[in-house]
């Protein structure tokens, strides 16, 4: 066999061109390719569905109105058009959960991934994917009926509705904990051990290496964990319908009931706005605006984790 | 500075009175994981104690009732359940892998229509699962004529779980270490044949564990639902994809508006039975992931 | 239905259309009745599906809960056969059934007594006119209306707390209707519910509370609250059955309908369904703790069931 | 080409120690001989019978040159050496010779390979067959998480072959002198074997597709003694029937198994870019007797590196 | 201690290549002589002002018994060296004189090493303070992703300094012959050095919290010939005022920058698990022209490692 093999592989060699065709080859790549763009015709879909009666909205509603006035009522009669009262509520749920998440995510992070033995961390990070997957109808029906009350009984002097921000907010922010302590465990992880090695080498304490190297060396990590919490935030729907309420008032009080954008896309959505109708198309510009703040989050967090992304190798 | 400048003999090394202020971060570290955790706990104690009454097998054997709350229940959600749950793996995660494998193996990154990819799934993956509604009750249901059936429920999960799919798997292919891909490529293997026999075979566990946590995630999602007006008073089990139906969260949301005290049990009860599910899952994602987690 | 999706036209109903005829008892019949629209009235349709089902338990009905006006769009897009309404059909709305071929029958299932609400701690106001309801909920009264005393100098200076139902829902089309003068008309700082349970918590928890909504709610939490009586120009009425179906109590007694597709009676299935829900209203609005029709008004509903069977 | 360096290394042999004046002895050491592999009758270049015929290779990863301008011929059924500091291109250069660089996105090769009298680069070349031809082995071991058996089957497996294989299996293991070892467990998982086991298993693999030509990246650097010295033998052996190319940083070891070596370093270009350059290229007894090349002559001497 | 060993290293030694027959010269290898550094006046161990001492070294990872009875003295002011090959416990047994092996769970130290006359691992010792008085540079520099000033800064920032450190970030940097070349873009991030300039910064900053040892653990492997050179030429400068210990892969290195040099070898128990074992300790200038170990004489003279 030796020989023979020899004779082949020796001086004058077989031609190095193809032996056989792969066409196989070509049409797993085309497949998996085509796999890849149902993600792209995804966007194109949700664009496709927002942008016509967007337009549309745009076409009867002048910008100026949409962001020139604080009433928002597109369902009543007369109809207001001024979106900043749902805006200004996506905004105060959305600070109030990132205030929950931000230490607690933060902390939940460094705990685990400087401070935590693996066994510990063995345990306590399937715990936070549990919390992570609790569907949002549970935390918002324990807002309703538990976290509220317990409020209103503890604190009477915050004269909460019985649908308010705060609740709302609150939950949101247990909502996105597992979010944000979890992508910034991730970033902290992959901090090289050189750094930490070289700070305790140092005299410094753990305490100190956390803080002021792995920190700041997962910076863009983090950041990147807490804009996609907050553009979960921003778009949860469920918590906020049920414990924040969908009463479209310009309020900077957390303890009023206030409807968020999603909110408001999920009440108009669900119940009567025929088609074609100046409020069927109002569901439609709100979730286009809902798009383009996530959209528009994603792209800075993207430019960040660019930017500020420390290449250690 | 004086502490700077210890002799270098007759030495001293006994701490200098940090312990307190280091035991206090690492207490207040402590202090924030219990907070989730505790949370977590007094949520389910909370549901299990309110739904108490009713977690019984009348449960998962009744339909629900307008007229009955005390003995309604909720066997159509659980089945609407399981039927998107079950369309959504047959279409999202085949999808999912299929994607993640070109991201991982195939895409040149410094293509701008690989690039313009990647950035788009992780975008997808922050939009909020209510414009994934729209997205249902616009293209899916009306455009694409499906109606409010099972088919258009599942298709729209399938999206809005697709690039958690797609991300987690991409990191369970990226766990395979290069070196497996160049012993396989040196001895002449193919592309597809190295990504076949010895890429996928490797982060399979991995995969199967992403997409569990994923298909999790769907199974708790009521926003695109309630967008695509799925009815809530179903009393039957969907026979097919192009049956109508109801999903437990759904079912959870409008028992949650229902003004009878019984309701509100029966919600509770609901969400603990939703709860096992999820807990259930995440269990044999873990066990997967603690079973076969290779290391190289 | 006008069938716009491929799933529709399922095997099980079509089937059904086949071997089913006429055979209003006795015969099995299966195949899906699709009911959306009023939350208020889904109740009412559910007992009815419900008992129907004891004696047909394989025709399906499953019933949405999308308001009065997304039930009709969904009605006249072909994509349900039923639609429950709190309120009458709209021009528009029945321009669109126009558009799609889709004709229909309005029939009364029950009636309603919109009942306003406070908490059982208020004690100034037992009746209101509806002058005075008008001046708490109109548009104009938006950010100016605050307290009890602005609605009128007797009542004290206890902040106004106002809930009602989403402008999605059929009861705030009749009440804008009635009290304001237009439908839709409404001030919007509120606190708007579908769910009838958070105008309960809402009332009941705010000392300058007042909500309105059905009846049916009103009697299931009569223990936490006091319903108005409601002055129209001829004298207090307090909401009851009997001044609901005696006609007394105006303007916000009101009737409740469900509209059923032409083409969509002719299924065995429907006809039958309607035929229980006609033959057996008393017993299913008692079930549904709804205000019962008179006996007028439900021999115009077999009336109206027969002729919409009989159409061509 | 010396002026682009820094003069670290004249300035050593003007005055070995750079160093702040404190007392350091010159004290000699005094080096074993080596045992130093010549061909057994020495072959011209140009007699080589050549398989590989390299001129003027570049190699560039994005817009990075960095392997500069490389000529040299590798014959046949000899065993060549790469040594050369770290971050030279001696893997760059040896991964063109199967292409395995086409698998690094951005990675590209200017200048021309022959291999036997084909162009490597050609329009119609098959990277998967030159693969299939010019087997590889790697730094560190890389067993497929499979068993024993189906880790040498895998090539002849995913180049068409059916069926069983306990004959190639078998074959391959011995010549990689394993099959001793493992005939007793050749169904367990290859990643239960030591590291040195598991580079032999490495080779054995290689072996099993019946290449022409083996590449080696620096085999033996995570094994201990032993192990290398296995490998070491391995190597020999298989230098009657393969031609082998090494790269290795430990020189003793080019010293000991190479017939000829290629020294390359890394020199820093007018605007402080660093490229690998072949500095020297020789019968191996030559190189580690009589470099011509000054800085050849440092690095084998331990000066730097 | 031989037994345990695989014959090799003896039968290498009667057959230099235990190869098949094939024509092998013996080539004679003439390595120039390699600098050695030895003390001004020679001091006997027992001369030393020892700074460490340790006795019955054994170093545990959970139940792996990776170091075995260490016994050796560092002395004051003195550059020991530690050579050996991949995986003899070099790295391990440096770690512990700083206690940096305290922060890897289930690591662990039986035996005794003294610190000038304090039990390094005695129970009132704080590891915080020990790190603080015996600095460590790595293989890999690793400076902080923040300004070069920060990363000098640090140090004695946590250490409690507070304010400005102009002067003590000037001094570190001139000590560690880094200020010229860095004394213009002190705010620049120090990841935008080059790999010798960031490993000096990496000893500037051990130099600024004013340690009285400074470990090294391959401080050069990872560069190249001229920023090696400089580091060992920063080496002997900071030897007047530091006691050093440095871990080499290169003997080269050694026998130029070291006083002392420690040679380990890893060593294979009955059960065939691998122990790393200090072989000798000496003189450098004896370990390299007159080690009384065989194992020693095979290591420096390339015959393995
Ligand atoms: N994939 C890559 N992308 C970009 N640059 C690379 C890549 N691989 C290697 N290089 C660079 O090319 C140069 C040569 O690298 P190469 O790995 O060939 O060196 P080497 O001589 O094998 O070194 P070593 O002895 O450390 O293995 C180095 O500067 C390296 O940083
Ligand atoms: N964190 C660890 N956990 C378990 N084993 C370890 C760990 N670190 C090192 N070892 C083992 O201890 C032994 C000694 O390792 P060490 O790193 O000290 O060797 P070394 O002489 O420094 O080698 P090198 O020259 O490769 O750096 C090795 O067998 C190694 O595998
Ligand atoms: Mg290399
Ligand atoms: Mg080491
Ligand atoms: O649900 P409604 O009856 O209020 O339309």
């Amino acid at each position: 066999m030796s020989a023979q093999h020899r004779t082949t592989a020796s001086g004058a060699s077989r031609s190095l061109a193809r032996s056989r065709p792969r066409y196989g080859e070509v049409i797993v790549k085309v497949v998996l390719m085509a796999a890849a763009l149902v993600s792209v015709a995804t966007t194109v879909g949700i664009v496709f569905a927002l942008l016509e009666p967007t337009i549309e909205f745009f076409g009867e509603i002048s910008l100026g109105e949409f962001f020139g006035s604080t009433t928002w009522g597109p369902l009543f009669k007369p109809p207001a058009f001024g979106v900043w009262p749902i805006i200004v509520a996506t905004l105060e749920i959305t600070l109030i959960a990132i205030v929950v998440a931000v230490p607690l995510g933060l902390a939940t992070a460094i705990y685990l991934s400087e401070y935590a033995t693996p066994r510990v961390r063995k345990i306590f990070k399937p715990v936070l994917e549990v919390l992570a997957g609790v569907p949002t109808v549970v935390f918002g029906f324990f807002a309703l009926t538990f976290v509220t009350p317990l409020l209103r009984d503890v604190f009477p002097f915050l004269e909460l509705e019985a649908k308010n921000g705060l609740s709302a907010g609150l939950l949101v922010g247990v909502m996105i904990i597992p979010i944000v302590a979890s992508l910034s465990e991730d970033s902290m992880a992959a901090v090289p051990n050189g750094l930490r090695e070289g700070s305790y080498a140092l005299g410094a304490s753990k305490m100190l290496t956390s803080v002021r190297v792995v920190v700041p060396a997962a910076f863009s990590g983090i950041v990147a964990a807490i804009i996609l919490a907050i553009s979960r935030a921003a778009g949860e729907t469920m918590i906020v319908a049920i414990a924040g309420g969908f009463k479209s008032v310009f309020t900077l009080y957390p303890g009023d009931e206030m409807a968020t954008m999603a909110a408001f896309i999920a009440q108009a959505g669900s119940g009567d706005a025929p088609v074609g109708t100046i409020a069927y198309k109002t569901i439609f510009a709100v979730g286009s605006l809902l798009f383009i703040m996530t959209f528009a989050m994603n792209y800075v967090s993207a430019r960040m984790v660019q930017k500020y992304r420390e290449v250690y190798d | 500075m004086a502490i700077l400048s210890t002799p270098k003999s007759a030495v001293q090394l006994a701490s200098r009175g940090r312990p307190l202020k280091e035991h206090l971060f690492r207490v207040a570290l402590l202090a924030s994981l219990a907070i989730a955790l505790i949370f977590l706990a007094m949520l389910i104690v909370y549901v299990v104690e309110e739904g108490w009454p009713r977690l019984d097998s009348t449960l998962w054997e009744n339909q629900p009732s307008i007229r009955r709350p005390e003995t309604a229940g909720i066997q159509s959600g659980i089945f609407g359940t399981l039927w998107i749950i079950g369309l959504t793996a047959l279409m999202a995660l085949p999808t999912g892998i299929l994607a993640a494998i070109y991201l991982e193996e195939y895409a040149d990154k410094t293509k701008w229509y690989n690039r313009l990819i990647e950035l788009n799934i992780s975008n997808l993956a922050a939009v909020p699962s209510i414009v994934y509604g729209i997205l249902g009750l616009g293209i899916i249901a009306r455009w694409m004529q499906f109606g409010f059936t099972v088919m258009t429920g599942a298709m729209t999960i399938s999206l809005l779980v697709l690039p958690i799919v797609i991300i987690s798997a991409r990191e369970a292919i990226r766990a395979v270490p290069p070196s497996i891909r160049e012993g396989s490529l040196a001895l002449g293997a193919t592309q597809w044949q190295t990504i076949y026999r010895q890429v996928l075979p490797a982060s399979i566990p991995g995969i199967a564990t992403g997409s569990i946590l994923a298909l999790s995630r769907a199974i708790g999602e009521a926003a695109p639902f309630l967008m695509l007006g799925a009815a809530t008073l179903v009393r039957f089990n969907p026979e097919g994809v192009w049956s109508n139906f109801s999903v437990l969260p759904l079912q959870i949301y409008s028992f949650i508006t229902r003004p009878q005290e019984e309701f509100a049990v029966l919600a509770a009860a609901a969400i603990v039975i939703l709860l096992a599910i999820l807990l259930l899952m995440n269990s044999v994602a873990i066990w997967l992931r603690n079973r076969y987690q290779k290391r190289w | 239905g006008g069938d716009a999706k491929p799933g529709s036209s399922d095997s099980t109903s079509s089937a059904a259309a086949a071997s089913g005829e006429t055979q209003a008892a006795g015969g099995q019949l299966s195949g899906e009745i699709k009911v959306d629209g009023s939350s208020t009235v889904a109740p009412l349709t559910q007992a009815a599906s419900e008992l129907f089902g004891e004696e047909q338990p394989q025709v399906k009905v499953p019933v949405g809960t999308s308001g009065t006006g997304g039930g009709f769009e969904k009605f006249c897009a072909g994509e349900t056969d039923i639609s429950n309404a709190s309120r009458p059909i709209k021009d528009e709305e029945k321009a669109a059934c126009e558009a799609k071929g889709i004709k229909f029958t309005e029939l009364t299932v029950a009636t309603d007594a919109l009942t306003v609400v406070v908490p059982k701690e208020n004690d100034w106001a037992t009746c209101l006119t509806t002058d005075q309801l008008k001046k708490m909920w109109e548009p104009a009264a938006e950010g100016k209306v605050k307290t009890w005393k602005d609605v009128d100098a007797k009542f004290p200076a206890e902040e106004l707390k106002l809930y009602g139902p989403g402008t999605d829902s059929g009861t705030f089309d009749y009440f804008t209707d009635e009290i304001n003068g237009e439908e839709g008309a409404s001030r919007k700082d509120y606190s708007p519910s579908e769910n009838d349970n958070d105008i309960v918590t809402g009332v009941a928890g705010a000392k300058g509370g007042l909500g309105y909504f059905g009846f049916t709610y009103f009697e299931e939490n009569a223990d936490k609250l006091k319903a108005v009586e409601i002055d129209s120009g001829s004298g207090c009425v307090a909401p009851s059955v009997e001044a609901a179906q005696g006609g007394k109590y105006t303007p916000l007694a009101r009737p409740l309908f469900v509209y059923v597709s032409a083409t969509a009676a002719k299924r065995p299935e429907v006809g039958a369904f309607l035929d229980y829900y006609a033959g057996n209203i008393g017993a299913i609005a008692k079930d549904a703790k709804f205000i019962p029709l008179n006996p007028e008004q439900e021999a115009k509903l077999k009336t109206d069931l027969t002729s919409l069977k009989s159409q061509g | 080409m010396n002026d682009s360096r820094n003069p670290m290394p004249a300035s050593r042999t003007a005055d070995p120690r750079n160093l702040p004046a404190s007392g350091h002895a010159q004290i000699g050491v005094s080096v074993p001989n080596v045992t130093v592999r010549g061909p057994e009758v020495p072959r011209t270049i140009e007699a080589l019978d050549p398989v590989f015929t390299v001129s003027g290779l570049s190699v560039f990863y994005g817009d990075y040159e960095a392997v500069r301008g490389v000529d040299m011929t590798i014959g046949n059924r000899e065993i060549t050496a790469m040594i050369g500091p770290s971050g030279c291109g001696k893997s760059t250069v040896l991964r063109c010779f199967n292409r395995m660089n086409d698998l690094i996105p951005g990675a590209r090769a200017a200048g021309k390979i022959l291999y036997h009298d084909e162009d490597l680069y050609g329009d119609h070349v098959d990277p998967i067959e030159v693969r299939r031809r010019i087997g590889m082995v790697f730094q560190k071991p890389n067993p497929f998480p499979k068993s024993i058996y189906d880790n040498i089957a895998y090539g002849p497996r995913v180049n068409g072959m059916k069926g069983k294989m306990d004959d190639i299996v078998e074959e391959a293991l011995t010549k990689a002198a394993l099959w001793d070892e493992v005939k007793d467990k050749i169904k367990q998982n290859a990643l239960s074997l030591s590291g040195g086991q598991q580079q032999r298993l490495c080779i054995a693999r290689a072996i099993a597709v019946k290449p022409d030509v083996i590449l080696m990246d620096e085999p033996c650097s995570a094994l201990d003694p032993i192990a290398t010295t296995k490998i070491e033998d391995l190597m020999q052996e298989l230098s009657r029937d393969y031609t082998i190319v090494i790269v290795t940083h430990n020189m003793q070891q080019a010293a000991r198994v190479s017939d000829r070596t290629a020294f390359f370093t890394a020199e820093v270009d007018a605007e402080g870019v660093r490229h690998g350059r072949l500095v020297e290229f020789d019968e191996t007894s030559r190189i580690f007797t009589n470099p011509s090349d000054k800085r050849t002559e440092d690095y084998i001497t331990g000066r730097f590196g």
